[in-house]
C-alpha cells in the first residue's frame, strides 16, 4: 500500500521527523478558509501517488486566501497526465496546503529492502529534489549506502557514516543520526517496504525538515497495524484493482491491455507465462488474471465475466495446471459457470490437466467448447479464434 | 543423491493437525516422505490418522523422533515464530508454504537463523522425486532422473516438470523457492548446491521479471559452473513496468528485473532462455547430448 | 536499583501483565479511607525491599476499614526484622492494599541474566509462592529455563516451551506466552536485570495475574528513563549507602563492619584485597572503602571523616596504588586532609606507590603518620596500631 | 608472542579528541603502542598533539590505516554504538575502558558482533609488555616476560605485576577483563588464548567474588590446561553476602561466586590459591622451577 504525501508525514511526525506546518484539505473552499485562518506563504500540493506533480502544475505557490482557492481548484480540475505506468492518469482529490520552506539545501534518504543482500538498506545523496535514478545517473559519486543488520538494527554510527559518506552538508550533520533513525524506526515499526524523504530540506534557518514523504507498506504486515485500515479505504486504487476487488480476486490478480485474447490461468508465474504464449503465437492480450487457488463454478464465473464485461476479449484462453485437483471436476466447474453467467458469450479455449483430465476434455468438448492438451496448443487457438 | 532432502530426511509437519497441514500430510506420507511426527500446541500426545505422534513443540518433536527437517503449514502471523522455534530446536531445513508473511519478519528470520536453511515463503516446497516431498507440489508429476529445477512459481512449475517428465527427462530434486521479495533460499543458494551433487547433470531455472536473483545466478552460473548444461526460462516478459501482477515477486522496477536484463545476463552466461516452457526439454536433451 | 512491589506492579500494568486491584497508601489512615471507599476482601502488605514479608507477619488481611487501619499500623509499627544482609532491618514507610485473590494455582516467572551464558534467561516452574532457591532444592525438575538470543528477542514459540517444559497447569497455557513477551518487554525496555513474579496465580476464575512483582533495574541503565529519578529518591537507603551518598562516594562503595581497622584503597578490587589482608593479619575489619580514581585531599577527607565518624575505627590503613598518578602528590593531599578534618584524630598507616613514592612516604612520616611499603606491612602495622 | 596485541597491532582510539582518550593516546604512544590514528566525528582532517591522524568515522580510520584495534573511550550512553561501529568497519579487538555502559547494551553487543573480540567494559584495557599498551595501565609496572595475567579489577592488577615484576617474573599479556556482569573476554577466553602463546609458561588469574568466571574457568584449567601452571588469587573473602562492594561484579548471591565455592574449584583443579597477593610470584616461581 503506497501512502499519499499526507499520510506519509503523519507518520513521519509520528516517528518524531521534523515535517512542515500544514493542512490537509479536500475541496479548494478548504483551502481558502485555511489561508484565512493562518496568513502566510502557502504551497498546495496534489496529493495523488503519482510522481511528476510540480512538472504536471500540480504544485502551486499561494499567498492569501484567494490564491489559495484558485491553486487548488486548477490541480483538482483535471487529474495527473497519464503515463506508462498510469495509462489513465490519476484523479486529484484532495491538496497538501504546506508552509513554503526557505530551502538552503536538499539531499535525498530513502531505506528500502534489498532482495539480493536481503537486508534493509540505506540510500542517501547530498542532491534531492529530484529522482533518485536521475541522482543515479548524473552523481553516482554522491550515493552512499548503508545495509542493516536486522540482528542489531539502526545504531546513530550509521547515520553519522552515511552523511559523512554522501557528504551532506554540515548544516545536515547534528541532526541526521536521529533523522535516519526515526526513520529506521518508522520502517521497521510499520512494516514498510519503502520510505523516501525526497527533499529532505536544510532550510536558511538551519532545521532539517521533511519536505516530502513516500511511504509504502507491506500489504502483509497491515494487520499488525488496523489504524491504517482507514487510509487503505481512502486510497485510489486504479479502475483496473478496483475491477479486480469487484470480482473477488487479489486486487495485483488482474490487469488489462488493449488486445483481444482474454486469459486467465491458475498461479502468477503460470499466467504471465500463458499471456507470453498468446503473444508469442501472434495475439494481442487482453489482460492478466491469476484465479488463484480453486477454480470451481462461482469464481470460473466471476473471472469469465470480470474479463468479457471489462476488457476487448473475443475469445477467452482458460489455462489450468490442476496438479492435484480433479480435472472432470475443474471442466463441471467451468460448464457450470458458463450455465449460469448472464455475460455475452465469447468462445473459450480450455486447456486443463490434473487427474482425469481426458474425462475433463470430454465435458468441455460435450458442452461447445475447445479443450486442448497443451499450452502452446491452446495458444494458438485462442489467437486463430480472436482473428476470425 | 539429491540436494536438500532425500528418502533419509526425517521430516516433520509445523501446523500438522490444521487443515491445510492435514492434508498435506497424508499425501507427504503417501509419496514416500519419511514424515515422523507433527506438532500443534496444546496437543500433545495425540495422533494423526496416518498413526504420527503430534507433540506440543518442535523441541520435542526432535527431541523424540530425531527431525531435521520440517515443513510449515501455520497462519501468516505465526509462520516468523515458527521458524524460530524450528532454529532453536536444532532443524536444518525448513521449507515455509505460508502466503502472506510480512517481509520484515523474514527480513529479522534471515538475518539471524544461521544454520537453518529456509525455502520460501509462499512456496510450494521441495520435491526429491522418488525419494521425498516436501510441501504441496503435485507428486505423480515427478520423475526421478537427473535435472536440477529451481523456480519462482507454483503450478508453472508443475507444467515445466510435467513437460520434462514426459519428455523422460526425470529429476534430481525440485525446489520451489518461492514468490516473495525475501526469501530463504535463492536461486544462487540452489545452484551452489547442485553444483556438488553427484545425480544432477542439467539444470533448468524457472525465473520471472522483477528482482535480481535471475542476473545473480547468471553471474554465479557463468563463474561456477561453466561445465554444467542450464537453461532458463523467463515469465512475465510481457508484463507492464511498475505494477505487480500477482504475487510480490512479479514487479519490474528500475533498470533490473525487466525480462531484457535477464535474457541478457543469460545469454552473457551462455544459458539459453526458452521462449516457451514447451521448448524446455528439447533445449535440454540437445544440451545433455553434447555433454555425453 | 531494586523496586518496591507497588512499583514494579506499575511497570506490569503499563507492560500489559495483569495485576491484582490495589491501592498504594502511606498511612493507616489512608488504608481506612480507602476501604471505606472500596468495601471488600483485601490484603495489607508492606512495602519493602528485603524478603520474607509473609513470616515477619507485614502481610495481613483486612475485611473492613478497621480492620485495615489496624492492619497497617500494626505493620508499619516495627522495621522488617534484621537478617545477615541487612542487619538494621527495615523500616515500613507505605503498604500496598491489594485484593484478595480466589488463587488456584502459584506457579513462579523470571527473568534474569546469565554472566556466563551473556544472554537474558527465563526461569519458570510450575511452584510459585516460595523462594526460588527452595523450588530448586525441592522440585528441580519443575524448573524451566530458556536463554534468549538477543539477536532475536522474544517470539512466542519461548512461551510455549517455558509453558509445557515446566508443566504449568493447562490454565495457564493460553495466556502464558503474552505474559513472558511481556515481562521480556520490560526487561528489556527499562534495562532490568531481574524481573520476578512470585506467585504468577492462576485465580479460579482463570485469570492469570501477577501477584507479586519484584524489578531490579540497572543503575547505568537509569538516564534513558529520566522518569524513575522520583522512585530512585523515594526508595529506602540503607545507612551505609546514606552515609556514602552524604561522603560524595559511590553508593556501593562504602560498607561497614563491625571492628577496629578502618580500611581505604582505590579500586574496588585492591579495596577488598586490603580487607582480606586486615583480617589475615589478625585484625577485625571496620569497612570497606573505595575512594574511587583520584585521592586529592578533599576527598581523603571526606572518606577519613566517613570511617572516623562511622565506625569504630581505632586506626585508619591508607592502600594507594598510585599507577599513572604521583606519589608525592597523594602524600600532599593526604597530609593536607588531616590538617583540615576537625574529627577526631585517629593513627593512619599508609601505604602508597607511583613515581615519586619515597618523597611521598618522606612528607608523610614528617607529618607523623606511618608510611609502609607494602600492602601486608601496611594492614600487619595497622592491626598492631589497632590492638594496642 | 603475546596475546590478543602485539608490536605490530595496528591500533586506533575512538574518542581521541576528548580529555581521557587525548591523555591515555599520549600515554599510549610513549610506551611504543602502534597507534595509527583516532576517530572523533566532526573533526576529521585534524591532527593530534602526537601528530595522529584524526577522522570521522571508524570506517574511514580503517580505510586509511588498516586499523585492526580500538581503544574505547566514550561515554557510557555511546559505547554500545562505538563497539557497533567497531565491528561494522572490520576491527578484530576492542577494548572498551568505558565504565557505566548499560548491562542490556553489552547483552545486545556480544551477541550480534561475532568476529570482534571485545575486552570489558570497564576495564583498564591490556598490555603485552614490551610490545604496546591499550588502556590506562600504568606502562611502568610492567615487565616483558613468561607470564600471563588475567584479572577482573584495576588497581589490583597493577599491584599484582607490579609484585611479579620486581620478582623478576615479567608477563607475555595482561589483560583486565574488566568488572562488570557481562564482559566481552572472560577468563576463559583468556585461557583459550594462552593456551596456544609459546611466549607464555605459566598463568596468573586474579577473580573476585561474584559470578562464575572463576568456577568456569577452573573447569576449564582442569580439561584443557594440565600443563601450565596456574596461581590464583581470589579478592573479597572478607565481603558479605547480598551486596555489591565497589563496582558491579563483586556481589555474592545464591551459593556460587561465594570464596568457598571458587576456591574450592580451583582446589579441584590443581590451581593453588594465594592468600595474598604477595604470595603470587613466590607460587609462580615454585610451579615454574617444578616444570623447569
Amino acid at each position: 500500500m503506497n501512502l499519499l504525501e499526507h499520510q506519509g508525514k503523519e507518520l513521519f511526525e509520528r516517528a518524531g521527523i521534523a515535517v512542515p506546518r500544514a493542512a490537509h484539505a479536500a475541496t479548494p473552499d478548504a483551502v481558502e478558509r485555511f489561508i484565512a485562518s493562518a496568513p502566510g506563504q502557502w504551497v498546495v500540493k496534489a496529493q495523488v501517488l503519482m510522481g511528476g506533480r510540480g512538472k504536471a502544475g500540480k504544485i502551486k505557490m499561494a499567498s492569501s486566501p484567494n490564491e489559495g482557492r484558485s491553486a487548488a481548484h486548477e490541480i483538482m480540475a483535471t487529474p495527473m497526465p497519464p503515463n506508462r505506468q498510469n495509462p489513465a492518469g490519476e484523479p486529484i482529490r484532495s491538496v497538501l496546503v504546506e508552509e513554503r520552506l526557505a530551502i538552503a539545501q536538499e539531499a535525498y534518504c530513502a531505506i528500502t529492502i534489498d532482495r539480493t543482500a536481503r537486508k534493509p538498506v540505506f540510500v542517501v545523496s547530498r542532491f534531492g529534489g529530484m529522482d533518485i535514478e536521475e541522482v543515479a545517473e548524473r552523481h553516482p559519486e554522491s550515493i552512499a549506502k548503508f545495509y542493516v543488520d536486522t540482528a542489531i538494527g539502526y545504531s546513530p554510527f550509521i547515520g553519522r557514516e552515511l552523511a559523512f559518506a554522501a557528504k551532506l552538508d554540515r548544516g545536515y550533520r547534528k541532526q541526521f543520526p536521529a533523522i535516519a533513525g526515526a526513520l529506521y524506526g518508522l520502517f521497521f515499526d510499520y512494516g514498510a517496504k519503502l520510505v523516501e524523504i525526497n527533499p529532505l530540506a536544510l532550510t536558511s534557518d538551519g532545521r532539517v525538515i521533511a519536505s516530502d514523504a513516500k511511504v509504502e507498506l507491506d500489504d502483509d504486515a497491515l494487520f499488525r497495524n488496523p489504524e491504517f485500515d482507514e487510509w487503505r479505504k481512502a486510497l485510489p486504487l486504479d479502475e483496473d484493482e478496483i475491477l479486480a476487488a469487484q470480482a473477488g480476486v487479489g486486487i495485483r490478480n488482474f490487469r488489462r491491455f488493449p488486445g483481444n485474447v482474454g486469459t486467465m490461468a491458475n498461479g502468477a508465474g503460470l499466467a504471465m507465462a500463458t499471456m507470453d504464449a498468446v503473444a508469442d503465437a501472434g495475439g494481442a492480450i487482453a489482460n492478466f488474471l491469476d484465479v488463484g487457488g480453486g477454480a470451481n463454478a462461482q469464481r470460473v464465473r466471476s473471472c469469465y465475466e470480470l474479463v468479457v464485461n471489462n476488457t476487448g476479449a473475443t475469445v477467452f484462453f482458460i489455462n489450468i495446471f490442476g496438479g492435484i485437483t480433479r480435472g472432470d471436476e475443474v471442466a463441471r466447474g467451468v460448464v457450470e459457470a458458463m450455465q449460469q453467467t448472464t455475460s455475452r458469450k465469447i468462445p473459450l479455449v480450455i486447456r486443463l490437466t490434473g487427474t482425469n483430465e481426458e474425462e475433463g476434455r470430454k465435458i468441455l468438448a460435450d458442452a461447445g467448447m475447445t479443450p486442448v492438451e497443451t499450452m502452446d496448443e491452446g495458444a494458438r487457438e485462442a489467437v486463430r479464434l480472436a482473428s476470425r | 543423491m539429491s540436494i536438500f532432502l532425500d528418502k533419509n530426511s526425517k521430516v516433520i509437519v509445523q501446523g500438522i493437525t490444521g487443515s491445510e497441514g492435514s492434508y498435506h500430510t497424508e499425501r507427504m506420507v503417501k509419496y514416500g516422505t519419511n514424515i515422523v511426527g507433527g506438532v500443534t500446541p496444546g496437543k500433545g500426545g495425540q495422533k494423526t490418522p496416518q498413526g504420527l505422534p503430534v507433540f506440543d513443540t518442535v523441541k520435542e518433536a526432535v527431541d523424540a523422533t530425531g527431525a531435521t527437517h520440517t515443513c510449515i503449514f501455520v497462519p501468516p502471523p505465526f509462520a516468523a515464530d515458527a521458524l524460530y522455534e524450528a532454529h532453536d530446536a536444532g532443524i536444518t531445513l525448513a521449507a515455509c508454504i505460508t502466503e502472506g508473511v510480512p517481509v520484515h519478519d523474514m527480513l529479522e528470520v534471515v538475518g539471524t537463523t544461521a544454520g537453518m536453511r529456509i525455502i520460501g515463503p509462499n512456496c510450494p516446497g521441495l520435491v526429491s522425486p522418488g525419494k521425498a516431498l516436501v510441501g504441496i507440489m503435485p507428486g505423480h508429476v515427478f520423475k526421478e532422473g537427473p535435472i536440477g529445477l529451481m523456480s519462482r512459481s507454483d503450478t508453472l512449475t508443475y507444467e515445466v516438470v510435467d513437460l520434462l517428465s514426459r519428455a523422460g527427462l526425470g529429476q534430481s530434486t525440485c525446489v520451489g523457492v518461492g514468490g516473495d521479495p525475501i526469501i530463504g533460499t535463492t536461486f544462487v543458494e540452489c545452484l551452489r548446491e547442485f553444483k556438488n551433487d553427484a545425480q544432477t547433470r542439467a539444470l533448468v531455472l524457472c525465473g520471472e521479471i522483477g528482482g535480481s536473483d535471475e542476473e545473480d545466478a547468471a553471474a554465479f552460473i557463468a563463474e561456477h559452473l561453466p561445465e554444467l548444461p542450464v537453461v532458463a526460462f523467463i515469465g512475465g516478459r510481457n508484463a507492464p513496468p511498475g505494477k505487480s501482477l500477482g504475487h510480490a515477486g512479479a514487479i519490474i522496477s528500475g533498470a533490473f528485473g525487466t525480462p531484457e536484463s535477464k535474457i541478457a545476463a543469460f545469454a552473457a552466461a551462455g544459458v539459453p532462455v526458452a521462449q516457451r516452457p514447451s521448448e524446455i526439454p528439447q533445449l535440454v536433451a540437445e544440451r545433455l547430448a553434447v555433454r555425453a
